[in-house]
């Protein structure tokens, strides 16, 4: 059983509800919400039958009908399932169905209730989209859609003045992403005429110069678009601002999907990349997890420090795929996924809770008032900071070890980072969970509803065993052919100190520093003792290195002023000195003209006369 | 009789018969104006899918009718569709059915003014049905006068003078150095015939000479471009649709603009192939004018319509920059991108007519958070923000995509296509989100208070049409490019078979030569499968 | 010699007689619907027109008079002019105060002159059909003797037609003199034959240019325009109609007959000329009319610039131009009466000619408001008005000889600009009646059948001409064989 | 001395030129209008002139012609002026200024 059409259901049944949603069932709450958990519940489900039936390698490797098909441009709408695909579809409808269900609770009294979870309908869609295509053009359609729904969240408090420009950041920020992307998939199009990862993939296989002298500049290109969507640097800017969706949107974009499609991509074409891609990549993804996690330490708002948690733990994924360990970096997408979306569904737990209060230092003493977020926020935050034997330390030493094989100044970078890592959600976890009350609101925060609650614990689940399921050598067979890869449970515990000692230590060996640094500073702190110890850093570190400065100054300084250039010319010289100018010059001209007609009749006469003397002159005068 | 006759007869047909109807009788008016052009619509729905059963005649064209109109000069009234014109006639029709139910709110002068937008229907659809340069100029007139008219009465802003004076004169000159080259050309083929099925196999068998081509395809060239605002012959466009009624800059910026478009492609290219392989590289530069300049330019209104018009002059970029491709994938989705486009551009305008006529300003510091009073109207807009910049799901993408791919393929155009995809992706998102962010987005003012959105079915009608239009063809791109494809092909071959005679315009021409041929070969190895 | 060969002639000088005389018997009230009269009585010979085709032996008096095909479209066009402006004159008869009768005579015995000039076939009959033409000018220009620009009108054009007409006199005696005959047929057969050697005969040449002079002026070419907006501006406006429609294709008539029969050669050699005449011609009219208010001198300079176009048809000296011309004529025909008709309607009561007096005219009368812009827009030459396709005709034709003659391309080019520039005054024109501003007067126009009826006939001419050619344009072609 | 045609031509010729000097030069209707006949008889000689010498009588026929229509013409300008100088007061024609540009 091949089960060939389950696939198609999974993929349209979200957009099918996003449909029915805005047409028909906008004033009925409780049924849009019921579609559109149904859609996605029913996704997963089906998603589990699927694999089931045919293992995670099935026989039939790609469906697809023929979407656009011009001469050469031949656009399929196909789905490829594979082993990347299917566990990516699985996370997305599993992680995406704990967020549906929480965002019931959460959203409740919103009363845009129905046009909420139509976008977030649709962006499921767009997501599977992404995962499932099966070449270059669907997925950069997918792309472009997951783009524009997670606008249209990012945006949902559109009155927010704050949430529209946030939305807006975060579109065009990915478009300039896309702007690559575009180029790139142009590129590898035009030297092997085909956008079919298969056919790509076997047509590099054949002949791996096909790209030729583009080679690289193709690769980066397409990177490009993951810049955009991985929020990497220097395309990260978006990502902080987003936070201003609500509080399942930032969880479903952060961390199972939008920002993970990003290094999704990058596994799924890792063919294209040349060595020197891969540096340029891996170096990218380096130097964002450094730069996020040195932001993050200075963050207060809950979120937020979220978010940056979410770009380094990207760098890390890049730095994965740049260190050509996709395996690694898709493993860790997978454990990241689950524990950041905890992390998130968390902290909207505690945000509901605490009446739309962001800043940690307004909460604290939150562990008695709510056992339950609090229980599972930690193991998020121990499956973040890569405590053995949760999830997150077996991803991260994978690509610790990776890049302990491949490069000596990343492994620090990676290492270092570690550190940062536990921290500042220790930091985090100190301020907001422990200690005593800081405000009031405390006082009044009660524990989440049961819609709420219990995705946190199925979550919680998952961030715990997710670096021991198999994971890591399902994609390692796919991605790294030949490679060893561990199987059962016991060999899986034990594989990282096995198969890259230094690595797994180092990574352990960070956890205590930073957990270690995290407790001395603010185990009892009333206000942050950094500023006062590190002073001009810490102050970059809180304005997130001034790179939306930076950007203001540069980027957009530099459209605005073209823009204003361009528009004074295009108003003046083109519209106002060339058109009306002609206009008004033949106007003059006819006004200047007619005084010949003085009115006095010798004049007329004269002029008559001057004229034939005039024509006699030229037709006989010569 | 062809049932395009009936097509593009239904609205002349109504147009004279209102004017017999007594002025009081409005109800009438209006529903006369709004049968026509429904039928019409249905009719072309019809066309369209018989169009694959119906039978071809010896140039390619189904359902023809030819009627002999003045024979000493080879005119014809010739009518006929294939490929390339069936898409463009539906998208007439449905855009025409939709500009007529905009109109709701026209209550000075209705007789006229529904006499006029009648005039203006038929005329577009009958430019885009004739094979006959002589009607297709013919029709291509008739519709554009009422627009000056419309435009000069019903036009409202205060530079509306200013805005009939220049789009009138502006777009004449247009039209008439593309006469002057329809009629040159006419004269300089010898084949004292305006049909341009026989025209072209005329052609083919005695290709022009150069200096001909060389001569008349400029003029087509410049003449169609001013009347598509090729840049820099745009800055009539922007005004003239902010100054326009709703249904008039529908109509015109939607479909009556295409006409140049269709022109050269219908035309200017088989007929002068030679000359136009010279002449596409100057093209593909002149296009990043209008995607890039007009995309800055709309970054800077603080109008939503001008801004909607300096967009719609962008988007006229990328369907020249097909055209320049010279090659199937760009012709084919040029064509796909002016269909696309011609639905969009009817789309914005009217919900732009929408908005003003709530509100009575477009300014956008004046507007925003309009979605919470309008949540139909805004989130159509949305929807046609997001189709204007290029959002797959929307039929632009298709087309868009097409033209790049197409434009990539032709290696002398990949510089200019980096700056293209810059100003789709990128600019394009700018200007649209902007406005977006300025109308919808933020609180909403008190003053908007009595702001009240599209309830009645007959108004959200046209809308909804159109958006439908966008998503079906968006989705299923192949409903169109099924039918284009071969009929660009031939187009494209007899573009091809030509080898450019003026190097001298292009630097990158030699190596591009082999890139043609390389396509070409491409081409019909595609082909072959 | 068959005196029938002049029965359309015959019988409208008699019509014109009959209506002299019947004024000294009818009263005074009575004298108005002598129009009718007169219009039916046209509309007769029209009638007989369309019933004559050309005779076997065309010529009279001596190959002075012929009746070919060229002569009887002119006649017919004429006689088509002549009715409408009647019906014009009796819609006007309110404003002349005296004397409506000799008025509708003299406009009977213009249109007499012009029938004549049309079967022209001699520098003498030429002569005296263009005196009968212009002396009775002279009095129906200044027709409105109350007011004084209609005495100056008409005192300009008895100097300048005067000046010109002695200019001409002057060359037909030069041509006489070179050739040894008045005679257009024989003329062309001594500039035939090279041993005359008139073609480069100076003398001959300098009394051909003086008689393009006198023909210059009847269509008001450049350089010889001068007059044109002062007395469209000033006479009657019937008159100033006939003298746009009437006046002007006689003129053209004899111009083509002097050139294409009588000195093809000259004509030939001389196509310079005539090109820079024609865009001159066209500049001059478009470029003085873009400021004008008043709706009459308006004309006055539309009316030079379309002699621009006309010329441009002629320089092309083929039969494609030729039939472009007469093409071209009959759609002005319509289009120029519809917009005088509308003027004599609108204008009557105030009497003011100023463009912004024709505000509110939409709301005063929908059919003028119509006819007006229909008319304007026609004569920017715009499809589907009868303008347009004259238009497209003459510049085909021009592009035809444009393979040889390069100029003819620049002519082109001159002829473009000239149609936009003239578009923006005609828009003008439009915008007064549609949007220009507040209304002086509001009172609703009232119309009577019969000017009800002569805008429409207007109107469905415009229409005709410019959606289905080929009547006309097979009448056209079939006109200009007879210049072979 | 024999005179030929070219004397006749002169004799014409400068008379033609009078009346346009006239036409030109002086202020008053009338005189313009006198200069203008003036005109019309240089062609007379020269018709009459060529008609001698050519021996060719159609010649002076026209000149019959041009002398009937010149008194028409007369007849009804001299009419004209009439009226317009009991309107007007006035045959200059400085003071035909009612229509110009």
């Amino acid at each position: 059983m091949h089960l060939q059409t389950l696939p198609w259901i999974i993929l349209f049944l979200p957009l099918l509800a996003a449909v029915v949603i805005t047409l028909f069932t906008q004033r009925d709450r409780k049924t849009s919400a019921t579609l559109s958990i149904s859609a996605i519940v029913i996704g997963f489900v089906l998603t589990v039958i699927f694999i089931k039936a045919n293992s995670f390698n099935p026989e039939v490797k790609e469906v697809s009908l023929n979407w656009l098909d011009i001469g050469p441009l031949q656009a399929e709408f196909g789905l490829r399932l594979d082993a990347l695909s299917l566990m990516m579809l699985l996370v997305v409808t599993g992680v995406g169905s704990a967020i549906h269900i929480y965002s019931w609770g959460y959203m409740h009294e919103d009363r845009c209730f129905s046009r909420f979870f139509a976008s977030l309908s649709l962006f499921t869609f767009s997501m599977l989209g992404i995962v499932m295509a099966n070449n270059f053009l669907q997925m950069f359609i997918s792309w472009e859609l997951v783009g524009v729904s997670s606008y249209l969240l990012i945006g949902f408090w559109y009155e927010k003045a704050s949430a529209a420009d946030a939305a807006k950041k975060a579109f065009i920020t990915n478009r300039l992403g896309d702007f690559g992307f575009m180029l790139g998939i142009l590129i590898v199009w035009a030297a092997l005429g085909s956008l079919n990862f298969g056919k790509l993939e076997a047509g590099l296989a054949d002949n791996p110069a096909a790209l030729g002298s583009l080679a690289t500049l193709g690769g980066l290109l397409v990177f490009c678009g993951a810049m955009g969507k991985s929020a990497q640097f220097p395309l990260h800017v978006w990502l902080p601002d987003a936070m201003e969706g609500p509080t399942p949107v930032s969880a479903l974009i952060h961390a199972a999907t939008m920002v993970a499609a990003g290094v999704y991509m990058l596994s799924r074409t890792f063919f294209i990349y040349t060595p020197e891609a891969l540096q340029v990549i891996a170096w990218i993804g380096g130097c964002t997890a450094l730069l996020a996690a040195l932001v993050a330490v200075q963050q207060n708002d809950i979120k937020r420090i979220l978010a940056y948690s979410t770009l380094s733990q990207l760098g890390y994924m890049v730095m994965a795929v740049g260190l050509a360990a996709p395996e690694a970096g898709m493993f860790h997408l997978t454990t990241h996924a689950f524990f950041k979306a905890l992390l998130f569904l968390g902290a909207g737990s505690v945000i509901h809770a605490m009446h739309h209060e962001q800043d940690i230092w307004r909460m604290g003493g939150l562990c008695k008032k709510m056992p339950v977020t609090y229980w599972t926020f930690m193991v998020g935050t121990m499956a973040l900071a890569g405590v053995w034997p949760l999830s997150g330390f077996f991803s991260k030493d994978a690509i610790l070890a990776a890049a302990w094989h491949h490069s000596m100044p990343l492994f620090i970078i990676g290492v270092g980072v570690a550190a940062l890592t536990t921290f500042y959600m220790f930091r985090l976890v100190f301020v907001a969970f422990l200690g005593g009350e800081r405000s009031h609101e405390v006082g009044h925060a009660h524990e989440s509803p049961w819609v709420m609650t219990w995705p946190l614990r199925i979550l919680a689940v998952f961030s715990i065993v997710g670096g021991v399921i198999g994971v890591e050598a399902l994609f390692g067979g796919m991605l790294h052919p030949g490679g060893e890869h561990p199987h059962g449970l016991a060999a899986q515990l034990v594989y990282p100190f096995k198969h890259a000692p230094v690595a797994a230590l180092s990574g352990l060996a960070a956890f205590g520093i930073g957990l270690f640094a995290a407790w001395t500073l603010y185990a009892r702190a009333k206000e942050d003792p950094l500023p006062a110890r590190i002073g001009t850093l810490s102050r970059w570190m809180r304005d997130r290195f001034y790179f939306d400065e930076l950007y203001e100054a540069t980027v957009i300084k530099v459209h605005d002023a073209t823009a204003a250039v361009v528009d004074w010319f295009d108003r003046w010289l083109i519209g106002f000195a060339a058109v009306r100018g002609s206009a008004g010059a033949t106007s003059l001209f006819g006004n200047v003209l007619r005084f010949i007609q003085s009115g006095s009749l010798q004049a007329y006469a004269f002029l008559l006369v001057l004229g034939v003397a005039v024509i006699l002159f030229f037709v006989l005068g010569r | 009789m062809s049932i395009l006759t009936s097509i593009l007869g239904l609205p002349l047909l109504a147009a004279v018969g209102l004017a017999f109807v007594p002025r009081d009788y409005r109800f009438v008016m209006r529903l006369v104006a709004l049968g026509a052009t429904a039928a019409s619509a249905l009719l072309a729905v019809l066309l369209f899918l018989k169009f694959p059963g119906a039978g071809v005649n010896a140039d390619g064209y189904r359902f023809v009718q030819q009627i002999p109109w003045v024979e000493s000069l080879g005119i014809s009234y010739y009518v006929g569709v294939d490929g390339i014109n069936l898409g463009l006639v539906l998208m007439g029709a449905i855009v025409a059915f939709a500009a007529a139910c905009c109109s709701w709110n026209i209550n000075m002068r209705e007789k006229e003014f529904y006499v006029l937008l009648l005039v203006m229907s038929g005329g577009i659809l009958g430019a885009f049905a004739s094979l006959d340069l002589f009607f297709f100029y013919f029709f291509h007139e008739l519709a554009l006068i009422p627009t000056f008219i419309m435009i000069g009465v019903w036009g409202h802003g205060e530079r509306k003078n200013l805005a009939t004076f220049q789009i009138t004169l502006y777009l004449s000159i247009g039209a008439l150095i593309a006469l002057v080259g329809l009629i040159l050309l006419y004269v300089q083929s010898g084949a004292n015939t305006f049909s341009i099925p026989a025209l072209t196999r005329h052609i083919q068998e005695n290709p022009m000479a150069p200096g001909s081509q060389n001569l008349i395809f400029p003029m087509l060239l410049f003449g169609f471009g001013i009347l598509v605002s090729l840049w820099p012959f745009h800055s009539w466009a922007p005004l003239g649709y902010g100054s326009a009624p709703t249904a008039t800059a529908m109509l015109h910026a939607g479909v009556l603009k295409k006409f140049g478009l269709y022109g050269l492609i219908r035309v200017a290219l088989p007929l002068m192939p030679e000359a136009a392989h010279g002449w596409m590289q100057f093209l593909a530069w002149l296009c990043l004018g209008n995607i890039l300049w007009c995309g800055f330019t709309a970054m800077r209104q603080r109008d939503l319509n001008l801004l909607i018009g300096n967009s719609s002059v962008a988007h006229m970029g990328f369907i020249f920059l097909g055209i320049a491709s010279l090659n199937l994938i760009g012709v084919t989705g040029a064509v796909l991108v002016m269909i696309a486009h011609g639905f969009l551009a009817a789309l914005t305008f009217g919900l732009s007519g929408y908005i003003r006529q709530q509100t009575g300003t477009l300014e956008m510091s004046e507007l925003g958070g309009l979605l919470r009073k309008l949540p139909f109207v805004g989130a159509a807009l949305v929807m046609a923000a997001m189709a204007g910049c290029g959002l797959p799901g929307f039929a632009n993408f298709a087309g868009e995509v097409s033209v790049f791919f197409g434009a990539w393929q032709n290696e002398a155009l990949r510089v200019v296509m980096v700056f293209a995809v810059w100003g789709a992706l990128v600019i394009g998102a700018v200007y649209m989100l902007r406005a977006v962010r300025a109308v919808l987005h933020g609180p909403v003012a008190d003053k908007w208070n009595d702001v009240s959105d599209a309830t009645n079915a007959w108004r959200k009608l046209p809308f909804a049409l159109l958006l439908a239009s966008l998503l079906a063809f968006g989705f299923f791109p192949r409903l169109l490019s099924e039918k284009i494809k071969p009929d660009a092909e031939k187009i494209v071959m007899m573009v091809n078979a030509a080898r450019p005679l003026t190097p001298a315009l292009s630097a990158a021409e030699a190596d591009s030569e082999e890139a043609h041929a390389a396509a070409r070969s491409r081409d019909t190895a595609t082909e072959g499968n | 010699m068959n005196v029938l060969i002049l029965k359309h002639e015959i019988t409208l000088l008699l019509l014109a007689l009959g209506v002299m005389l019947a004024d000294l018997w009818l009263p005074p009230e009575r004298k108005r619907g002598l129009g009718y009269l007169a219009s039916a009585g046209v509309g007769a010979i029209l009638i007989c027109s369309l019933l004559t085709s050309v005779p076997e032996s065309p010529f009279a008096f001596r190959q002075m008079y012929v009746l070919d095909g060229m002569a009887l479209f002119f006649k017919r066009f004429f006689l088509v002019a002549t009715i409408l402006v009647l019906l014009m004159a009796v819609e006007f008869s309110d404003r002349i105060q005296a004397g409506i009768s000799e008025y509708y005579s003299l406009i009977l015995f213009a249109s007499a002159g012009m029938m004549f000039a049309a079967s022209a076939n001699d520098f003498a009959l030429l002569f005296v059909a263009l005196e009968l033409i212009t002396v009775t000018f002279y009095v129906l220009v200044s027709f409105q003797r109350g007011r004084a620009t209609s005495l100056e009108a008409g005192v300009k054009y008895l100097i300048i037609g005067a000046l010109s007409s002695a200019f001409m006199v002057f060359g037909i005696a030069f041509i006489f003199g070179t050739s040894g005959s008045f005679n257009f047929g024989d003329i062309a057969a001594k500039l035939a034959s090279p041993e005359a050697g008139l073609v480069n005969n100076k003398l001959f040449l300098f009394g051909l240019l003086f008689l393009l002079v006198g023909l210059g002026f009847k269509i008001a070419a450049v350089p010889f325009q001068i007059w044109a907006p002062d007395v469209y501006q000033g006479a009657p406006t019937p008159t100033t109609a006939f003298l746009a429609v009437g006046s002007k294709a006689a003129g053209m008539v004899l111009l083509m007959r002097v050139l294409f029969v009588a000195v093809p050669e000259v004509t030939a050699q001389w196509w310079k000329l005539l090109v820079v005449i024609s865009a001159l011609t066209i500049l001059y009219g478009n470029l003085c009319a873009l400021p004008q208010t008043n709706i009459k001198r308006l004309l006055g300079y539309s009316s030079i610039s379309h002699a621009g176009y006309l010329l441009l048809g002629i320089a092309a000296a083929t039969t494609a131009g030729q039939s472009a011309v007469l093409y071209y004529l009959s759609g002005y025909l319509f289009t120029v009466l519809a917009a005088f008709v509308v003027i004599v309607l609108v204008l009557r009561d105030t009497g003011a000619e100023e463009i912004s007096s024709l505000a509110g005219l939409h709301q005063r009368s929908p059919l003028l408001a119509a006819a007006m812009t229909i008319s304007m827009v026609s004569l920017a030459g715009i499809p589907p008005l009868a303008g347009f396709f004259g238009k497209l005709l003459l510049i085909k034709s021009a592009l035809v000889v444009g393979a040889e003659h390069q100029s003819f391309y620049w002519l082109v080019g001159i002829a473009v600009v000239g149609v936009v520039i003239s578009l923006a005054y005609y828009l003008g024109v439009v915008r007064a009646i549609y949007w220009g501003g507040e209304a002086a007067e509001k009172s609703a126009v009232t119309l009577s059948l019969p000017a009800t009826l002569t805008v429409a006939a207007c109107l469905v001419g415009i229409l005709f001409i410019g959606i289905y050619p080929n009547p006309l344009m097979k009448a056209a072609e079939a006109a200009v064989l007879s210049f072979k | 001395m024999n005179v030929g045609l070219e004397h006749y031509l002169v004799v014409s010729a400068v008379l033609f030129a009078l009346g346009l000097l006239g036409v030109v030069t002086r202020r008053n209707i009338l005189v313009i209008y006198m200069s203008l006949e003036l005109m019309l008889n240089a062609a007379n000689l020269a018709l009459v002139a060529f008609s001698r010498f050519n021996n060719n009588l159609d010649g002076q026929v026209m000149v019959f012609f041009i002398i009937t229509v010149a008194a028409a013409e007369v007849a009804v300008g001299l009419a004209l002026i009439v009226a317009l100088y009991r309107r007007r007061q006035t045959t200059h024609v400085e003071d035909l200024n009612l229509l110009k540009h």
